[in-house]
């Protein structure tokens, strides 16, 4: 599906949140680079897609009514097999069940893991005044006690991105601290790009959080992403 | 249809009192004395001649065409002149009478917005103290008439800052080419007339005082205005840039005032400059007025104290001005400008023992010199050297050795000191009371180069 | 010791010169045509008589005992002079000649402080420009003859600044209690003279343009100077904050300059205000010595201009200046001193329609409000209100109603304006041309009475 | 041995980097929480101790000779029973004869591994113009990059310690971040007031380092300490 299908299907179902694997396929969309996600219904299906998806694998359940995955068992990490993960799945589905047993499942998310790397947070949102805005900053900390973060105005460049990465105060950790390689800023500054021109064409979307994206030497990846619509 | 408002062939004043005191009188006062040479026409129901001038019982009854009209009648009769205004063909309804959206009628004014449209009149205002544009004696405000003349063009969205800073900006010789009050933006706005000023040949540099834009205005400000700035440097205010400051804003203007970190990046795309008092914004803006851009940012300073060096070295360091490290051969220049224990490394200390000359040959070796680009100048009132002759000298021999190459100065000292100050101002060399002012005007300038050449 | 620099029965001037331009020749002047009414004896082999005063070949020729003795004579002379005026029992010897450690001739400036000690004179100097108490008349330096009188004393390490502040001071109507030339501090230093004047009844606050401590002398700084903190706020300039300042700062001065986070603490840990420009310095100084201290944070902005208005809340918030909330009493008491448009909120906005007596009634309802403990008020010029009538109403009110709580205040407007700036401020209220200036004096009034309270 | 003779003990031996056994003895004498150490020479005595160590156990190398202790293969930890500490011992002696055969090697230090917790930093030097003055700020990153310290002349009083702490900007980072408990100021602000103290009793130390302290919600602990002295 476009981007405009999931959300018109969202908003058809009265969500005004995307659904995880909805958030991805929207993201990919416009090329930000993120896992390749499926979404499976039981374990012998996750089994049988696990060899092609790749080790470690991450599942994430799939429901419009659960917020906090964790605290009903619907988040498994590092998952290294595919009877791992078959059981894994149905385990999953069995657990939430119970625990949340009014809930709509759609299924269990899968995809692999990415390696660790720099963790940054590229956020959208669209301003009262400004309309779509990205921020742009390191992950954790950085944003949270420091506000060590950078805005830009839509549309926003190439070259306006790479400054936003310039312009904060830690700028000098995406550059290799402590024998740590340098990350590929044109990588981040690509997707802030992207997530920009994503808020422009797609008015319905209040806000998205790629938290976080995962910064490498040679390229960056979204490894989550959360996308608000506007209350129709 | 903008230019009409800077250029008239006539000016309408309705609501032109008979009352020396109502803002009516001012108005037309101040249009007429200040100079104007294009037609006035008061209109009053009540008078036949105000001023000397004949008056008109109606916009309609006048025999001629008009361009402006200052309306200055109560809130009530607004809607009703607007309309005959536009049926009239005038080109610009100023409205400075208040009353309209800033206290919640918001709809009448989107009515008189919608009005003039419909006829392809502009509206300034509503809520403003009116407008002037100095280059043809245009003094529409209720203001005091004295404005001095220049090339900065000033616009503003507080009202009562505006007016008081006409006084200021005259006692601090800071030379306007317009000012221009724009209230509560109902039409034109602040994005409009900067790009009619970008073009304007009487206008150098664009100054503006800004509270905040509307919901939804943000990126055609960022889109135009970065157009703009590729014409002109534009300095801007941003007032409400704490919490409690832009609400404090927000319920003086009525108008929805975004977060301040949003309105710094906009700046920045659009290669505005930020400052953040008055003072620092007409300080840049003098430099602006009177200087060419800087070729690079190559920085020296010459002093003849070593504490207000030392206050220029620290101004440039926090404000990203590259102090060079002369080479041996314009270190040997130097030293040669200045007594024996003098010192020519940057900030170049000739010492309180300096005289003119001195002055002279240290800021020839600069000029001269390759690996300088800007110049800072710095005096201490000592008994051996009088500031006003100093500053004679700076300016008649910087005229003719500049080399484009871009000069401030800051002087401490007492009266004479800024007898030199404004002296140095009026011949083109921006000057001011405190190293560290002098610094960051030029600080200002360079960014502003940087941008406009990157940009390009 | 120190006493008898500040309250001496009789100054010689020791090269005292016949020729009108010398510096031996200024000093001597400066002290008799200020008007000391001590005893003044010029000191010069050459001369029988200066300036209508009877010259002394030398000091021990004197037939008198000499408090003070200001030496002008060059530096290859000054070692024999020392000598001869501790033998004498001069209690003070200020050092004006330069061309000691300064320039690397260390060892006699040593010498020098080791004879003086001998005999228990004291140094000031040298290198300096000389020294000013003005309750006793005394000006003996060789900037110029007048300056103006009040309670703020200043003590500069650079030489040039503080000649050229002389000057500035009087054009800013800053009135000086003392005004001290450190120089290289081969004895006396900031410290004592700081220890000093905070038992001077007539000074009220201390500022201090400071370039570096000398080596090993940190610590002494901060734990003396807390005691002086004590008694009487300190407000410094520490020149030299970033690393290219602090060169040029060392470079100059001689001194070996510390990092400047470690000054930064020091301060903080002495209880000293610190400053970043000349005119903060005395903005923040001119508000010490004509208010009381804040008793609390709690500050309410009242003002004729939104704009300011919110100017001064950015301010107020940067400065951790904490802005009320008026209760709904105080809100009604507000609303009644305005306009029905004005806004009762913090800032309080009295429209530009104000005239004096809402203003009074404004403050009335603050200055009477257990809520409040500050009061910042703002005055945009209108034609409706004269700033010297408001500022005249303002003075009246004030004398009779502080209730002990100070107020500040930012008027913005040109020449009229400043008239009414000068005369709040001869009258006991600070008055500034901005208003975040306004708010940044008291902002750090209020540190300061945080921090002493803290550590009682 | 009272700090005095560690110090001239050094001295004698022309070192002007204490060992860092003695490191941590010079900063315990001043009450100034750290594991205990000892050195021991054998993986014979190092298994007799073990236990009354307690687990983990880390080993470092001691040598005057050698300052990139890794590179020789003179850090082990993690090391969690008696037989697994004295193979270790035996182990790190034997190679790291092997790899750096001139250096001299006084034993092995050995200590119970701290539980991870905030990691600070407190660093004293003795300025030109201060004298000794006490640095304080959160660990890596923090100091490395944003330069987010404070610093205090001495001598440092408790409340004046307390307020370095309040004044770095990631100064909430203290008071708990994204769940962890606040960790214990008073504690932090002691060491701080103890370093003072330290460098004001021993005008021939030039600096100290420790680096990092953990700080715990009930404590604190300098896992870490470098001692420098001045060139006699
Ligand atoms: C616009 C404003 C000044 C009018 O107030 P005012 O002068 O008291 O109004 P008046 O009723 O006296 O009308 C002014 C004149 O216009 C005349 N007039 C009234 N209606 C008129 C009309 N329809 N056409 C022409 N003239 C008219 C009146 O006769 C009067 O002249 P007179 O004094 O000779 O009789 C007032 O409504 C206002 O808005 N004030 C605030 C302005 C402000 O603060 N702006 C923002 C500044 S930043
Ligand atoms: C101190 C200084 C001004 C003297 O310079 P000068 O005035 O050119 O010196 P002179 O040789 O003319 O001596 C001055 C007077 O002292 C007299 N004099 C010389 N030796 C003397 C002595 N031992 N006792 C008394 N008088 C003496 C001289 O006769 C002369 O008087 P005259 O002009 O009537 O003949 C100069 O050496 C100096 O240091 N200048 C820099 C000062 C400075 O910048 N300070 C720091 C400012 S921040
Ligand atoms: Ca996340
Ligand atoms: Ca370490």
């Amino acid at each position: 599906m476009i981007p405009r299908e999931i959300i018109k299907n969202a908003l058809n179902e009265g969500r005004t949140k995307l659904l995880e694997h909805e958030a991805f396929q929207v993201i990919k969309y416009y090329g930000i680079n993120s896992p390749d996600v499926v979404v499976v219904r039981n374990g012998e299906e996750a089994k049988s897609l696990a060899d092609k998806i790749g080790y470690p694998v991450a599942l994430k359940i799939v429901s419009p009514d659960i917020s906090h995955k964790s605290d009903v068992g619907g988040v498994k990490l590092n998952l290294k097999s595919p009877e791992e993960v078959g059981r894994a799945v149905d385990e999953m589905l069995k657990t939430v069940k119970t625990k949340a047993p009014n809930a709509r499942l759609v299924g269990v998310l899968m995809y692999r893991m990415a390696p660790q790397g720099l963790e940054v947070i590229v956020g959208g949102v669209r301003d009262g005044i400004f309309g779509p805005v990205v921020m742009f900053g390191l992950g954790g900390i950085f944003v949270e006690v420091l506000k060590d973060v950078s805005f830009r105005v839509s549309p926003i460049r190439m070259e306006d991105a790479l400054e936003m990465l310039r312009e904060i105060k830690s700028y000098k950790v995406l550059e290799g601290y402590r024998g740590q390689p340098p990350v590929n800023k044109d990588a981040i500054a690509e997707i802030i790009v992207k997530t920009s021109k994503l808020l422009e064409e797609n008015p319905e979307i209040e806000s998205i959080d790629l938290n976080p994206v995962m910064a490498y030497p040679d390229s960056a990846m979204a490894v989550d992403a959360r996308i608000i619509l506007k209350k129709p | 249809m903008v230019k009409a408002l800077f250029e008239p062939k006539s000016i309408a004043v309705v609501g032109a009192s008979r009352s020396p005191g109502k803002i009516g009188h001012v108005v037309l006062k101040n249009i007429k004395f200040y100079g104007y040479s294009g037609k006035i026409y008061p209109v009053n129901p009540n008078a036949d001649e105000i001023l000397g001038l004949k008056a008109y019982p109606s916009i309609s009854s006048i025999p001629d065409e008009v361009d402006v009209a200052v309306i200055t009648v109560p809130a009530q009769e607004v809607p009703p002149v607007i309309e005959e205004c536009a049926r009239k063909g005038v080109k610009v309804a100023v409205v400075i009478t208040a009353g309209f959206s800033e206290v919640g009628n918001v709809e009448v004014e989107e009515k008189m917005v919608e009005t003039a449209r419909k006829y392809g009149m502009r509206i300034l205002g509503p809520n403003i103290f009116g407008y002037a544009y100095t280059p043809l004696n245009i003094n529409a405000t209720f203001g005091p008439l004295e404005l001095s003349k220049g090339n900065i063009a000033f616009i503003t969205q507080s009202g009562a800052l505006g007016i008081a800073l006409m006084g200021w900006t005259i006692m601090n010789e800071i030379g306007l080419s317009a000012l221009v009050s724009v209230g509560n933006m109902a039409d034109l706005d602040v994005i409009e007339l900067s790009e009619y000023l970008a073009d304007d040949p009487h206008t150098k540099v664009i100054t503006i005082y800004l509270e905040g834009l509307k919901p939804g205005y943000g990126r055609e400000f960022v889109e135009r205005m970065r157009k703009v700035t590729r014409k002109k440097p534009v300095i801007v205010i941003k007032a409400g840039r704490t919490q409690r400051g832009a609400s404090a804003a927000a319920s003086h203007t009525g108008s929805l005032a975004g977060s301040d970190s949003l309105y710094e990046a906009a700046f920045k795309q659009a290669g505005i400059i930020r400052t953040y008092t008055v003072e620092d914004m007409f300080d840049v803006a003098r430099a602006f007025a009177l200087q060419p851009l800087p070729k690079g940012d190559r920085t020296i300073i010459i002093t003849n104290g070593g504490g207000v060096g030392v206050l220029a070295t620290d101004a440039a360091e926090l404000n990203n001005v590259k102090l060079i490290d002369p080479s041996p051969e314009l270190k040997e220049k130097l030293k040669a400008s200045m007594p024996w224990f003098g010192s020519p490394k940057n900030p170049v200390d000739l010492t309180g023992q300096a005289v003119a000359d001195n002055y002279l040959k240290a800021l020839k070796a600069a000029l001269d010199s390759k690996e300088v680009d800007n110049v800072v100048l710095l005096y201490c009132r000592t008994a051996i050297l009088d500031p006003r002759e100093l500053a004679k000298a700076i300016v008649e021999f910087y005229q003719s050795n500049s080399g484009g190459k871009p000069i401030v100065a800051g002087f401490v000292g007492g009266e004479d000191t800024y007898e030199a100050i404004r002296y140095l101002n009026r011949n083109g060399i921006p000057a001011y009371g405190a190293p560290e002012r002098a610094v960051y005007a030029l600080s200002r300038m360079i960014w502003y180069s940087k941008y406009v050449s990157s940009s390009k």
